[in-house]
């Protein structure tokens, strides 16, 4: 077969989004990608400059649709570092079981795409169905089921739901359970291992250079996570290992992300049962005062990055937002090139896709 | 005579078109069969395969165990030669917007088109920005619109029993149209 | 595959970090290297918490002084380039982050507004080739050298750089 | 009596009675064709011709019954994949009897759906593929007995077409020219791709099937369904032949186009594979090929190696058959809906590097069986 261009997008079973991989292939072997992202762009940036400070929660919320309280919660940081506001400390364990069960579900539903690009429909169905428990636990805590507009400046909007530590540990029980039934369905699967190990591999030193961050980055064998190595929140004082794997390919990054989930159980147990008693919410100044603000947060896609300047007024003068999918994305020829065109598959739902925070 | 076979092919075609469409024939296959197809098409009703932003993932959730719309025979595919539903489960942009128009154009007929959540119905949170369509129905007919940002998955069942009983209340002849 | 089917939740061998120069502090260590290589062009050294430092660079400086960030001084990561508009000036912020000595250094330099260009680092960091493009497509800032420079978020007939302050919807 | 003699005294009849109308025109009418009338009821009425319209008529009523059959299978497919998924299946549409009607209003909702035919497809190829498709598929069905009483080619075992198998597989064997023809007229890449994947996959696994199938002629010696199934009498096949049990499984895996060999209609990979062009009534017919073929296999796998249609006589035997082909299927299907996908270069390095010798090793078995003098 003579070399030729094939367009996977926007319309496409494999994008979980909407974005546009173009790849050259000869025969099946792909030889050159290049990813257009672009679909969905809605202006966030631009948008957020008329809004006030508080109204931009909700807008932070839906830049990505997989882990939206993280985004909102960076941008809490971002803006508490700008007016230099102090976290109630129950608040911060709040967030911190919120932002861990978030993490839960965005790793479950990455993992439901997995599978069912992989061709494991059981997988999707399996992982939604667990998804849901901690989809639950969120509502309970926040009132939706996706969009949570949860957290405050110096705190969050609601004290926990009666029985919500007795839930939670429940749900981190029934996750563990689950997480080692996974574990037999996918490494116990043949198929599954001739699928990704070995497949887009990327080396440590193209991680770091190419900017990935985040799970594919510590898959690659560098060990850093924001929530250990530059400490934001309470995480700091809770125990915990960021997961780490030093091949590199599909099958380091599917390992991390599983690992990842079984740390956040942890992390949910300490943070529910050592949350301590008191106020919740805060009132934060209307005005923020001229300069700048930086929120770095571990995302469960990577490093996302806010920067907030304030010019004296309600309104932030300029909201940048580093989305870590947009870089990540941006690395994907590196490891497409001389794969299967079935590869395409297997390594860019490894990179756990949300374009929504890719297009901002 | 100069009959060419593609002039007997019109020919033929003109011919069955009369007798089928124009003659109490048409009307009668048409009042036989209407209610049959319809309970068909109404029952067998296929979305695409098409997730724009968090309503996608609504979408997604709908066809998963907990609320399950596949026991209505609701399922997904992947090309849009094959389906019959259009969900626009989020904003459009300018970018998307002829990909989308162009979508909806490679669907067969009978096909419905639901805007669900917010944005695709008028922009929602982002209905004043420069590269945000406002509202879908501005390029596409829309026949259902389900409220909500993201729209839960019960609303989006909910959305298919409400197309279900409008396929149902305009029952047309596959021939006559009537 | 050496322990495959094994949860890995620990660090494994090899990826521990490099210990840090004893007896030296290294954001000490990265100021006075910044300032020993360019003592004219960097000012405004700042510590704003632990581990994050602010500098201010001149633009044209900016690439040499990126390239000795990376090879001598252990910045491996280019986290973000943002953009932003001031009354006379773009400003550009590079989040500059060092995984082994966990410092975040702020590289801010400008440019005149009728003259929004810089070099590009993207030969540098390989991760700021998109974000370059990105800052070019809302905010209009050229960079030169760079591969390819294209709008990438807006479609390629767009006319205008929706970020700055003078586009109005 | 079996089908054939059922059909033979039917259209003997229909014969008949047309023949009286022939015979009343040639009299009554001489000057108009007489003679023609006279010998045209002769000809009609010639055993010969009676035997080809009685073998038509059991093939428009295996087609008609192996139809409803599919629609019964798919259904039986969804029940079962539902359960395995936390599902209900299909629920509602006819939900007095479990959903069995899903099937059939999806099928006429193909059918009355717009029929597309892209611009720039090549008209002939996107046209004839569906039909060589179905055909093909549908002749490998009409091959095959519910047992022999009941089928096409049982009917007159001395006289009549001794090697059904080999039929039933060389009809079996069309389809991949087919969906090679469907991707390229389709003017598609992936369509394209999946159809190379499907000629590529099916060419290499063929061969392994029917080295498994060749071992149980061998024991058997016979070519056609009932030689094979009453070699079974004492032992089924699938007890010496166990290894040959499991690859032509795993072949027929790969023939229908079930996970993990689903590679041509991969759907995260190339949208809906080699079918991504087709909407409307042509999909339906290659959604509705695609479980006649499983059906098919899951039928040639219990002729095979499962006995065919023995079994305790509390039950007729068309019964048994169908019992054991839907089990065959049943367990595909679990494959399939538990396996992942696989890849290009892997499917032909199993096709050729591990089922190819484990194909000859059992038919060495086989061999060896028959040199033993067991068999």
């Amino acid at each position: 077969m003579a070399e030729m261009w094939i367009n996977m997008g926007p319309q496409h079973p494999m994008t979980h989004g909407l974005w546009n991989l173009r790849i050259k292939v000869d025969g099946e072997t792909i030889i050159d990608a290049e990813p257009e992202v672009g679909y969905l762009h809605r202006g966030i940036e631009k948008l957020c400059e008329g809004k006030t400070y508080t109204q931009i929660i909700p807008i932070a919320d839906r830049l990505c649709y997989g882990a939206s309280l993280s985004w909102s919660h960076l941008y809490c940081v971002a803006v508490e570092d700008l007016l230099g506001l102090e976290v109630l400390p129950r608040a911060e364990y709040i967030r911190v079981a919120a932002l861990e069960m978030q993490r839960i579900a965005s790793h479950l539903m990455w993992l439901a795409a997995y599978a069912a690009d992989l061709g494991a429909m059981i997988g999707f169905i399996y992982s939604m169905r667990d998804r849901e428990v901690f989809i639950d636990l969120l509502q309970a805590l926040s009132g939706s089921r996706i969009t949570y507009n949860f957290p405050r400046f110096g705190g969050v909007a609601h004290d926990i739901p009666p029985n919500f530590e007795r839930d939670s540990l429940r749900a981190c029980d029934y996750m563990e359970k689950r997480l080692k039934e996974y574990e037999d369905l996918y490494e116990g699967s043949k198929v599954f291992m001739l699928r990704n190990e070995g497949v887009g591999l990327l080396k440590k030193e193209d991680a770091m250079n190419l900017g990935v961050t985040g799970p594919s980055l510590r898959a690659s064998g560098v060990r850093y996570d924001l929530r250990k190595d530059m400490p934001y929140s309470v995480y700091q004082e809770l125990d915990f290992e960021p997961a780490t794997h030093k091949d590199g390919d599909c099958y380091a990054r599917f390992k991390v992300r599983m690992d990842e989930m079984y740390e956040s159980c942890k992390i949910i147990r300490q943070a529910v049962t050592k949350m301590p008693k008191g106020k919740w919410r805060t009132l934060a100044p209307r005005n923020a005062p001229e300069g700048t603000g930086l929120g770095r947060v571990e995302d469960p896609r990577g490093e996302g990055v806010m920067y907030v300047v304030g010019d004296g007024t309600d309104r932030p003068y300029r909201l940048k937002i580093r989305s870590p999918i947009f870089v990540t994305v941006s690395a994907a020829p590196k490891m497409l090139i001389g794969y299967k065109i079935a590869d395409v598959v297997a390594i860019m739902g490894g990179l756990d896709m949300c374009i929504g925070e890719s297009d901002r | 005579m100069a009959l060419r076979s593609k002039d007997f092919l019109k020919w033929c075609d003109e011919v069955l078109e009369g007798i089928l469409r124009k003659s109490p024939v048409g009307s009668g296959i048409d009042y036989v069969t209407k209610d049959f197809f319809n309970w068909a098409t109404r029952n067998s009703l296929y979305y695409l395969h098409f997730g724009i932003m968090c309503c996608a993932l609504e979408m997604a959730v709908a066809s998963a165990p907990r609320f399950d719309a596949q026991r209505m025979g609701v399922i997904a595919r992947s090309t849009p030669r094959q389906v019959d539903i259009l969900i626009v489960n989020g904003p459009v942009s300018k970018k998307l917007k002829p990909a989308l128009r162009r979508l909806y154009d490679q669907m067969p007929e009978p096909k419905w088109v639901i805007a669900m959540g917010e944005c695709a119905i008028s922009g929602g949170p982002f209905y004043n920005s420069y590269s945000v369509v406002p509202g879908v129905d501005q390029f596409i007919p829309v026949d259902i619109y389900i409220p909500g940002c993201p729209a839960r998955p019960e609303a989006l069942i909910d959305a298919f029993i409400k197309l279900q009983k409008m396929i149902k209340d305009n029952k047309k002849g596959l021939l006559t149209g009537k | 595959m050496a322990e495959r089917g094994k949860s890995t939740g620990r660090p494994e061998e090899g990826l521990e970090r490099a210990p840090s120069r004893i007896g030296e502090d290294p954001e000490e260590r990265v100021i006075r290297a910044l300032l020993d290589g360019f003592p004219n062009t960097v000012t405004d050294f700042k510590k704003l918490r632990k581990g994050v430092l602010r500098a201010k660079i001149e633009r044209r400086e900016l690439y040499k002084a990126c390239k000795l960030l990376k090879d001598s001084l252990g910045f491996e990561h280019l986290s973000m380039i943002s953009a932003v508009e001031y009354d006379s000036r773009f400003e550009l912020v590079y989040h500059i982050v060092s995984y082994q000595e966990r410092l975040l250094l702020e590289l801010v330099t400008t440019t005149p507004k009728d003259d929004p260009s810089v070099d590009s680092i993207s030969s540098i960091w390989g991760g700021a080739n998109w974000q370059e493009r990105e800052s070019y497509d809302l905010m209009g800032i050229k960079f030169n050298n760079h591969p390819k420079l294209e709008r990438i978020l807006l479609p390629k007939d767009y006319v205008y750089h929706p970020l700055r302050k003078d586009f109005k919807g | 009596m079996n089908l054939f003699e059922f059909c033979y005294g039917i259209i003997h009849w229909l014969v008949d009675l047309v023949n009286h109308l022939w015979y009343w025109l040639g009299d009554h009418l001489p000057w108009v064709f007489g003679d023609f009338f006279n010998w045209a009821g002769d000809l009609a009425v010639s055993h010969g011709n009676i035997a080809l319209f009685a073998i038509l008529a059991e093939a428009v009523i295996m087609f008609v019954i192996a139809l409803v059959n599919v629609l019964n299978f798919i259904w039986i497919d969804r029940k079962w994949m539902g359960r395995m998924f936390d599902f209900y299946g299909p629920y509602y549409v006819g939900y007095r009897i479990g959903g069995w009607l899903q099937n059939l209003a999806d099928g006429i909702k193909l059918f009355v759906k717009e029929i597309i035919t892209p611009a720039k497809v090549d008209k002939l190829g996107f046209l004839i593929a569906p039909v060589i498709l179905v055909s093909s598929s549908v002749l490998a069905l009409s091959t095959i007995p519910f047992s022999p009483r009941f089928g096409v080619f049982t009917s007159d075992l001395d006289t009549g077409v001794p090697a059904g198998l080999l039929i039933a597989f060389a009809f079996f064997a069309i389809a991949p020219f087919s969906i090679l023809i469907a991707g390229w007229s389709s003017n598609n890449k992936y369509t394209l791709i999946g159809g190379m994947r499907s000629a590529a996959q099916m060419m290499s696994y063929e061969i392994p099937l029917l080295l498994c199938v060749a071992s149980v002629f061998l024991l058997s010696g016979s070519f056609g369904f009932l030689g094979v199934v009453n070699a079974q009498h004492d032992i089924w096949f699938v007890i010496p032949l166990f290894l040959g049990f499991i690859v032509f499984i795993t072949c027929l895996a790969a023939e229908v186009e079930i996970q993990p060999f689903d590679l041509p209609e991969a759907e995260a990979e190339l949208v809906e594979g080699w079918t991504t062009e087709y909407g409307g009534f042509r999909f339906g017919l290659f959604m509705m090929t695609s479980y006649l073929r499983g059906y098919v296999g899951g039928a040639l796998a219990t002729a095979l190696f499962l006995g065919g249609w023995q079994g305790p006589s509390i039950i007729p035997d068309e019964f048994w058959f169908l019992i054991k082909a839907y089990l065959v299927f049943l367990i595909i299907e679990w494959m399939r809906w538990s396996n992942m996908r696989i890849r290009v270069d892997q499917i032909l390095n199993i096709g050729w590097k591990r089922l190819m010798p484990l194909a000859m090793l059992n038919l060495l078995i086989a061999a060896a069986f028959k040199t033993m003098g067991w068999f």
